[in-house]
């Protein structure tokens, strides 16, 4: 396998570009992340309607091209989806990085599912999962009001 | 599957080696027992193929390595049962995990007047740290007596609690006398008064049954080199409330979150009690040694030295020369004992003449044998290699020390 | 007896081994190095052949292992000239011989309000020990400020010593820019103060030529895994006149003189500090570590080490996306590098791929860091076994991240 | 070799029926001596004329044969020599000891010399030297006026 299939074009793109990397207005939810070994650092800003839905949702930080990539696809994927449904792509997600499963939860569009899916290259990279989950423990612990800082280990 | 103590015994490469011309018999397992081919070849193929330092690198000998590692807290986590693999840290050796408790146990809860609760049958291990404490302090250590038979009594422990009692710290099995602690009653005793439990595990866990759940205590200090284990890796069991709020003890690399020039920030445990590059190789070498002890099985191992202490005792008794120091009715596999006119120095000698390896002195101990009279003492103790021929041999060699000195 | 590097490199197994396909080109020596067969094959054999708990019974094995165990202890004398065999003191690692320097000085010497002098170079086995005294005692550290270059000047340690300064602690090789730092004029700028002087000599040891008495310094803390030596073993050397005065650290057996039920004494050092059973098979080990390195020549490691470090420097150099963290005229075998536009952890997985194995992070110490304005860095450091080949192919795998990543 | 020759007669006679084992009278030195190994344990007493001679010297303590009768014998010989004298003795023994010389020294009558070399099956025995040389240190300490506690180590 190719080095390449870690780093797809979207990864890199996402990596170097990442989506809503900001302090989203209006947020009611944040939470800090930190990875120790890395150092990947991340700071997740969720504004959650009364309905638990996903109204905006945005992140600060930075780390290695997975974590940024990983935190700005999550932003894009999440917007606007209810809570529960945010959980159930990331236990999916999960099982895709550390089973090498497919993607397989209908709540995705297609191109959603595409995007998501140019991180599978991971599973294959154990030291790196964490850098990929992060962002994703991360708003979690800020959805469900956590006080600590959410730590991959 | 079932082994006999023969197959058992062809796995530890020592007992190919001949001492002063003879066989090997090692009565000497409550210092540190000897290791299983397993655990050596394991150390050095974990060199040969494996190595690199953990934790701290994206390379993949790090991978492998740290995987490794942390393989063996989560099997430890297991063999012992306790709740989490957070509840498992990795220390230099028993002593260790107990200083480590005793500092920062002591630096956050421990004040002038406070009383540590410890008994006549401790280690050094298991009092000099706390000694430190009162020092330092100005605590108070209270022993709890041993009897003759070399027991403590939980009436003895009992009436020394008092409202000013912060720890109680306790050996699970006398390495002088063999006692076995009752650590349950004890800790639910302490509980009642939500005093925390501390057991000094080194003749715990290489000889009986340990589950922290059914133990119940706070916790729990391990020695792995007796567990026939590397040296160098000691363990430290605690439950993870207690982790949660203690301050760390050794600081350094790794153990640490966010470091500013005017503060710094730790993460959790186990990391927080994991300062500096760690025994990488001893620990993954003694994830060998706890296999080797399920293969054989705790049961049967208990079992099989139980059979070797009571023929020992047997035979030993019939040498009316000999005194044997405590006659606890719950007993590990240990027999310290004195010849009558003859110093434990000079039985070692005699001894290890005839390839039988004992230990002679005070075996850290010295309150306990002040308190039975003595300076010194000779001690026998088991492992899973000994037999009945093993007994024939020391006790004939102490009828060679009768002999020598003509007692 | 002269060697060249493929018959140095030959004598480590690992490089028998194959990381995805490739071969392994290991340049993470600043976090551990690998060991040689002679030093595996000692420990095989000391479990194999020899295995006892040392010091404390008088059996033959036990007699054996003593003598092995204290033989390391002369050699270590020996190769670092100390000048007595009590200055050398066995730790679990060198974060270890840190915090026992740091507790006990701290505790007799640092008041509230005292300085402990030190550099932003500092690994945080060098720091977080001192900032526990301060939150203990009220005392003060101070940084002496490191400029771009990645050095410290000696006037920017020389300014900050005050009446207040009590210790002064700083590393000899810096683990992220290779600096090396002129110890002996910092030694006698603080004698003529009195102020004692720690080394954390981590970096130093392996690929330096130390000398204690030319040196001149307090204390030096060494990291024995990082000097082609086993895991679980640091050593502190400290000037006798200095474990005459400082209290014990860890308490437990085999540290003790006489134990009583209201106060306990001490036997002088290194027994003080010592306590419980020691990673004796690591110790005896780390012997053939010491041997290794005589027998190839720390001169020759010295020599062989610079040149491919200039060459390392020149190669990357050549791409003008990497950026090197810092450039200090008086440099050991350490090349940390940025590359535009990647994160560290990105090229060290792209350099895995290709068997480089190299470190990404903060290296623990990111005051450093902070002060370079980077959260992270890649490093490349170099052991005896390294080539120019090495080198080359370390080059090539950055262009591959280059590649990777259309920079 | 047998055990009996490091616990030949004269030995066993002097570690169970040690000679001038008590406090002597008038002692003017005295030092305690400690092998922390074993616990062995003296306390070694001195009468030193003017002139350095040894008018009288005893030892109270513990400890194994070896170490009883090593005390016993060295009070035995020592009594009325000079202490340089006692310091050569002390050298030789420890030579024979070490490297199993014989004891060649001519201050000796040939009864203190045989009692002496009783004493050389010590040699084979590199964990009991310390037990055999332990009085003698302590001594030394004594008559040279140290403070500390000898220690064998
Ligand atoms: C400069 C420096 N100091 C201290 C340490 C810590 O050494 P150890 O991990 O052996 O405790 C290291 C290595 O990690 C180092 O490079
Ligand atoms: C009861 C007891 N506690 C503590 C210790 C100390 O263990 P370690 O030497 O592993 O620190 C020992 C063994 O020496 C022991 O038997």
């Amino acid at each position: 396998m190719d080095i390449k299939e870690l780093y797809q074009e979207i990864v890199l793109d996402h990596g170097k570009n990442p989506r809503n990397k900001k302090k989203c207005h209006g947020f009611n939810k944040d939470a800090k992340g930190h990875n120790p070994l890395c150092g990947d650092k991340v700071h997740v800003f969720v504004k959650l309607d009364k309905e638990k839905k996903v109204e905006d949702i945005s992140f600060e930080g930075e780390g290695c091209a997975i974590s940024m990539a990983s935190a700005s696809i999550m932003t894009e994927t999440i917007k606007g989806k209810e809570f529960n449904v945010a959980k159930k792509i990331l236990e999916n997600f999960l099982n895709m990085l550390k089973e090498g499963s497919k993607m397989s939860i209908n709540s995705l569009t297609e191109d959603e599912n595409t995007t998501m899916m140019s991180l599978s290259g991971v599973k294959r990279f154990p030291m790196r999962v964490k850098c990929a989950t992060l962002a994703w423990h991360t708003f979690i612990h800020a959805a469900e009001g956590k006080e600590e800082t959410a730590v991959t280990e | 599957m079932f082994m006999d103590i023969k197959t058992i015994k062809s796995q530890f490469p020592i007992f190919k080696n001949k001492i002063n011309g003879k066989s090997l018999i090692y009565l000497d397992n409550a210092n540190s027992s000897q290791k299983p081919k397993c655990v050596i070849d394991r150390i050095s193929k974990f060199y040969s193929k494996e190595f690199s330092n953990i934790g701290r690198s994206v390379h993949s000998l790090a991978v492998t390595a740290t995987n490794r590692f942390e393989e063996t807290r989560d099997l430890m986590k297991e063999y012992i049962n306790a709740k989490s693999r957070e509840e498992i840290i990795f220390t230099k050796n028993a002593t260790e995990a107990i200083n480590l408790v005793a500092s920062t146990f002591g630096e956050k809860f421990i004040n002038s007047g406070d009383e540590i609760l410890i008994t006549e049958l401790e280690h050094h291990a298991n009092y000099v740290p706390w000694h430190f404490l009162r020092k330092k302090k100005g605590a108070i250590i209270k022993f709890a007596k041993c009897n003759d038979k070399g027991e403590v009594n939980v009436d003895e422990i009992k009436k020394l609690i008092t409202n000013k009692t912060k720890i109680i710290s306790i050996t699970h099995l006398s390495n002088v006398t063999g006692y076995i602690m009752p650590i349950k009653e004890i800790v639910d005793l302490a509980s009642e008064k939500k005093i925390p439990v501390l057991v000094d595990g080194c003749q715990g866990a290489p000889h009986l049954e340990i589950d922290m759940q059914k133990l119940g205590c706070d916790f729990y200090a391990i020695s792995c080199h007796k567990m026939y284990g590397p040296t160098g890796v000691g363990v430290l069991y605690a439950k993870k409330k207690w982790l949660d709020v203690l301050p760390p003890y050794q600081g350094g690399g790794g153990m640490i979150e966010e470091v500013k020039k005017d503060s710094i920030t730790f993460p959790g445990s186990p990391t927080k009690y994991e300062a500096g590059t760690l025994q990488t190789a001893e620990v993954v070498g003694f994830s060998e040694s706890i296999r080797f002890i399920k293969d054989v099985g705790i049961k049967k191992i208990m079992q099989h030295e139980k059979e070797i202490l009571e023929y020992g005792l047997e035979q030993i008794k019939k040498n009316n020369t000999v005194r044997i120091i405590g006659d606890p009715k719950n007993r590990g596999s240990i027999i310290s004992f004195t010849i009558k006119g003859i110093h434990p120095h000079d039985i070692a000698t005699i001894l290890d003449e005839d390839g039988v390896a004992i230990r002679a002195g005070h075996h850290c101990c010295q309150i306990l044998h002040e308190k039975m009279g003595i300076a010194a003492s000779a001690r026998a103790s088991l492992g899973i290699y000994n037999t009945k021929e093993d007994i024939d041999v020391l006790s004939s060699s102490i009828k060679k020390c009768n002999k020598v000195f003509n007692t």
